[in-house]
């Protein structure tokens, strides 16, 4: 029960969601739609799994006076606002739900990125060493896409944007449809592993 | 050099930014080819026809793809398409909703319901995308407000996005681009125009070269170059300058932080 | 709905909070880091219970698609994670969702990256242009050599060694781009931050100061 | 001769394509066209997806005859990674310094394959360490990975036979928020200065934060990730990268489990199939012949 039921679940599902594709039927398509709005419906539950989480680590931080406990109080009231305005209140234009997503929502998440244009110049500073053929090629190819996909790319030399074009669209082009081809290969491979239950990791240990 | 403050290089960054925010240089925008074939393509779709609109982007990534986002539903709405909007990002339906009715309703006069819709989030990724290419209704039952689709007169004629003239994804990552070509473009052969961030952008010129991608919009550059093919200036073009100019920073950092670090090494032995 | 000014300053603060990282961790910066945390869970929640449990299963559930109750039930089955003694259960709606994605991830990455994609490669080595002919090769033997590169079971050396390295030139060339491309990327965010803190927020008080 | 099985299946893979078009236009040439009734009738095979079947097939086979033969017993030669051979030097190094090993899984939860990968990647590393006695300390992102990796890193001592070293105080939950982990990992490497960090999993845009400062503090770092828009970063600032696929061949590398190694021989033979086929199609193009080109399309 703990390791076949899954596997088999697995198995059907895997199997169906293939079959599907190929075989034009409607019984099979009939099948494969209501599996996969089954489908749908847990992956929803999972999202909700992941909040449950958040809520009962932070709760235990609380209780257990953890190091930084005092801020899982305003996550905790975060968390239970949001989701009272938003039930209760409606989730539409010109609800509290919606005031609160575009105005604390969308500047803290946008903000936190945006530091990540500082640390880019940091590290660019710091770490970032030519000291191989293979880094210096990197650094070349890096500072022809910097300027010739911006406009002072053409105000320094007016070819920039072309060569920058060629180098996006042929060679970097080629090596990352390489890499496409190898990764479809390993995600065929792995995903056939999954089916067969050869592949079983993902249900944990014992 | 690791003895430098790193926040001198944080503020020299702020200025780099702020100063061409506040006294614009105005350099001039040239449109690459990817984003022209992306125009050409949302052009050639025949006037008052529907256009699936896959806005799968959050917050974090607004600066670059609400421009692009904006741009290309101004481009529909003035060839009077009906837009069927919906994501697959939980933070995506209310930036979805802002950009319609900015541009639907405020700039084209264009009615919820009966020109554009909201479909709303559905959790699945490929799962939900491979259902909206069999049947839009049983995997959007109700619009973004719980409205039933049935009774909106935008979804009349739109089953399926095989009954699409174009589907239009702004894209900030998994699930995005990649895997609407996967399981939608490559299945059911509509024609596809993806706009996504640029941190993206390299991995999905395989799919422009093989015509699997119309078009291909990337970042805020490709959403200044589509603002001005549109003619409505926004803030991607707005920023360019900074950009530009945050881009010389960062190779002057890495061009000095190698002098710098050759030259002490050189020293040491 | 709140009006314009309170909602922009507020956005303001918080975007401010997060900026003050740069200068040191500190409180302002933790308060709006756990904040942000606790809306974005509320958040989903809300739009899950809107968007998805209700027109995609209560609904069509007490309109009497019994079906459905399959997946419900496999959806709480999650939650058994929480227990001690229970936590296989959770593992049957895993398998499930394991399971569906696998098989359209075989069949999205058949179609559309493995065929689509060796298909798209069979450019002929001589075009009506010089550019067009040197381009199709650069590709050809890009994509060649970046493959050979991937090779696992002969090691590199000799024909094949060669060929890796010239691979690995190809790799670090896309690399380049990928961190250009990054860099452009990171910059946005930033514009759009201090557009709004310049343009957005004073304006919400009727102060149009920037053209 | 263990390489004949797919030489033949080569064959046939380059010859279907021809054969099934001239039966496919013969059959379509013979028959009259499809009429909306011959539409209406039931098919339960769709043959303008016949070529993805026969791809997908192929790879199938190859993949399940070496996991078979690895089973059997067979041994296959798997190629020198250097970013994996210097994980052992880098412990040496760690250990003579006195300093501990960071392990970061990346950020990502446990249904992501690469944090899967990456915790039997921990396996192996915790082994090694066990062996030295150097400290290992495993930052975690997400909560259900905690187990996994106390799991993991506790059986890697007991299989060197020292269970008494491990410390379970070293698995550390620090957020589940991203940018609060990577601070909570910078922190512990300018305090305790691990003379070895290793960045092996699924990572995001804190991939440069992260190399960055253990670069500044002079440790030896190997990184992997099969998130391409991650690898530019790491490239840079680590002493080695393994790159996409590399990451994934680096269990069946360290570990030398039957069922990964073979699965990895088949995706090799694979490849060999594909650049036969690429360049077959590129010669036949060339001489505009595309016939074959054309079958690849996917319909």
């Amino acid at each position: 029960m703990k390791k076949e039921v899954p596997l088999l679940i697995t198995a059907i599902f895997g199997s169906f969601m293939v079959i599907d594709y190929f075989v034009p039927h409607p019984s099979v398509s009939a099948v494969g739609e209501t599996l996969q709005q089954w489908a749908i419906i847990v992956i929803s539950f999972s999202y909700v799994l992941g909040v449950a989480n958040i809520a009962r680590v932070n709760g235990e931080k609380i209780s257990k006076r953890s190091r930084d406990w005092p801020f899982a109080i305003p996550l905790l009231m975060g968390l239970a606002f949001m989701l009272g305005v938003g039930i209760f209140g409606g989730i539409g234009e010109r609800t509290l739900f919606n005031d609160f997503f575009l105005y604390a929502y969308t500047p803290m998440s946008g903000t936190m990125f945006s530091l990540l244009a500082f640390f880019i110049a940091s590290a660019a500073f710091r770490s970032f060493r030519v000291r191989t053929l293979e880094a210096g090629l990197l650094a070349v190819a890096a500072v022809i896409v910097m300027l010739g996909r911006v406009p002072v790319g053409a105000e320094i030399w007016d070819k920039l944007p072309g060569i920058a074009d060629w180098i996006n669209n042929v060679p970097q082009m080629a090596a990352k449809r390489a890499i496409l081809i190898g990764a479809a290969l390993g995600a065929i491979s792995t995903g056939l592993k999954i089916i067969l239950g050869l592949e079983r990791n993902y249900l944990g240990g014992e | 050099m690791e003895k430098i403050d790193r926040r001198y290089i944080f503020l020299a960054i702020l200025l780099l930014v702020l100063v061409p925010l506040l006294v614009p240089i105005g350099l001039p925008i040239r449109v690459s080819r990817e984003v022209q074939s992306g125009y050409d393509a949302v052009a050639e779709i025949p006037d008052g026809s529907t256009a699936y609109f896959a806005a799968d982007y959050d917050p974090a990534t607004m600066p670059e793809l609400h421009p692009m986002a904006l741009a290309a539903l101004d481009q529909l709405f003035s060839k009077n398409c009906k837009v069927i909007g919906a994501c697959l990002w939980p933070a995506g339906p209310p930036l979805l909703e802002d950009a319609l009715r900015r541009i639907g309703e405020e700039r084209y006069g264009k009615k919820y319901g009966v020109d554009f819709v909201n479909l709303g989030y559905k959790p699945g990724n490929e799962v939900a995308m491979v259902s909206v290419g069999r049947s839009i209704r049983a995997t959007f039952p109700t619009d973004f407000y719980g409205t039933p689709v049935e009774s909106l007169e935008v979804m009349r004629g739109a089953a399926s996005l095989t009954d699409m003239a174009i589907l239009v994804n702004i894209s900030a990552g998994y699930p995005g681009t990649k895997e609407w070509v996967q399981q939608v473009q490559s299945r059911y052969h509509v024609t596809m125009v993806a706009g996504c961030t640029a941190v993206s952008t390299p991995e999905y010129y395989p799919y422009f070269q093989s015509g699997q991608l119309s078009g291909l919009i990337g970042g805020m550059a490709g959403a200044a170059e589509y603002e001005k093919l549109v003619g409505k200036l926004g803030t991607a073009t707005r920023g360019m300058d900074a950009q530009s100019l945050g881009h010389l920073a960062i190779i002057a950092f890495i061009v000095l932080g190698n002098v710098l670090y050759f030259a002490t090494k050189k020293k040491a032995p | 709905m709140l009006p314009a000014p309170f909602l922009n300053t507020m956005a303001a603060l918080l975007t401010i909070a997060i900026f003050s990282f740069l200068y040191k961790d500190n409180p302002f910066y933790k308060f709006a880091e756990y904040l942000f945390v606790g809306i974005a869970a509320g958040y989903i929640v809300a739009l899950e219970y809107h968007n998805v449990i209700v027109p995609n299963l209560w609904r069509p559930l007490v309109g009497g698609d019994l079906n459905l109750l399959v997946p419900f039930v496999l959806g709480v089955l999650l939650f058994s994670r929480f227990t001690s003694g229970f936590g296989w259960l959770s593992r049957w709606a895993i398998g499930l969702m394991v399971g569906t994605f696998s098989g359209l991830a075989i069949i999205g990455f058949a179609q559309g990256d493995l065929v689509a994609q060796v298909q798209a490669n069979m450019l002929p080595l001589k075009t009506e242009t010089l550019l067009g002919t040197f381009s199709n090769w650069v590709i050809f033997i890009g994509l060649l050599s970046s493959l050979v590169y991937f090779f696992f079971s002969k090691e590199h050396k000799g024909a094949l060694g060669a060929s890796a390295k010239l691979g690995i030139w190809f790799l670090m060339v896309s690399f380049g781009a990928s961190y250009g491309f990054t860099v452009m990327s990171r910059f946005s965010l930033l514009i759009g931050r201090l557009l709004f803190l310049l343009v957005d927020w004073p304006a919400s008080f009727g102060l149009h100061w920037l053209h | 001769m263990q390489s004949a099985k797919p030489i033949v299946l080569l064959a046939v893979f380059l010859l279907l394509p021809a054969c099934v078009h001239v039966l496919t236009v013969g059959a379509q040439e013979a028959a009259p066209a499809p009429t909306a009734q011959a539409e209406g009738q039931v098919r339960w095979f769709d043959l303008n997806r016949l070529n993805i079947a026969l791809v997908v097939a192929v790879f199938f086979i190859l993949v399940l005859v070496f996991i078979r033969q690895a089973g059997k017993g067979a041994s296959f030669f798997i190629r020198k990674i250097a970013g994996l051979d210097a994980i052992e030097e880098a412990i040496g190094r760690a250990t003579e310094m006195g300093k501990p090993v960071l392990y970061v899984p990346g950020i990502d939860d446990v249904n992501n394959i690469q944090t899967i990968y990456s915790m039997v990647i921990l396996g192996n590393v915790a082994k090694l360490v066990a062996r030295y006695e150097t400290p290992l300390i495993v930052p975690v992102c997400r909560a259900f990975v905690v187990p996994l990796a106390e799991e993991t890193v506790k059986q890697g001592y007991l299989d060197s036979g020292h269970p008494e070293a491990y410390n379970p105080n070293n698995i550390r939950y620090l957020s589940d928020e991203q940018f609060a982990f990577t601070a909570g990992v910078d922190g512990i490497m300018l305090r305790e200065k691990p003379a070895a960090n290793l960045f092996l999993g699924s990572f995001f845009a804190e991939s440069l934060v992260l190399a960055e400062t253990g670069f500044s503090t002079g440790a030896i770092q190997i990184a992997g990730t099969a998130n391409i828009h991650q690898l530019p970063f790491f490239v840079v600032a680590c002493d080695y990268t393994l790159i996409g696929e590399e990451f994934f061949a680096a269990t069946a590398y360290l570990s030398k489990e039957a069922k990964l190694v073979g699965t990895l021989k088949g995706s090799d033979w694979m490849k060999i199939f594909l650049i036969v086929a690429l360049v077959v199609g590129a010669v036949l193009e060339t001489f505009g012949v595309t016939a074959f080109t054309r079958w690849f399309t996917v319909q």
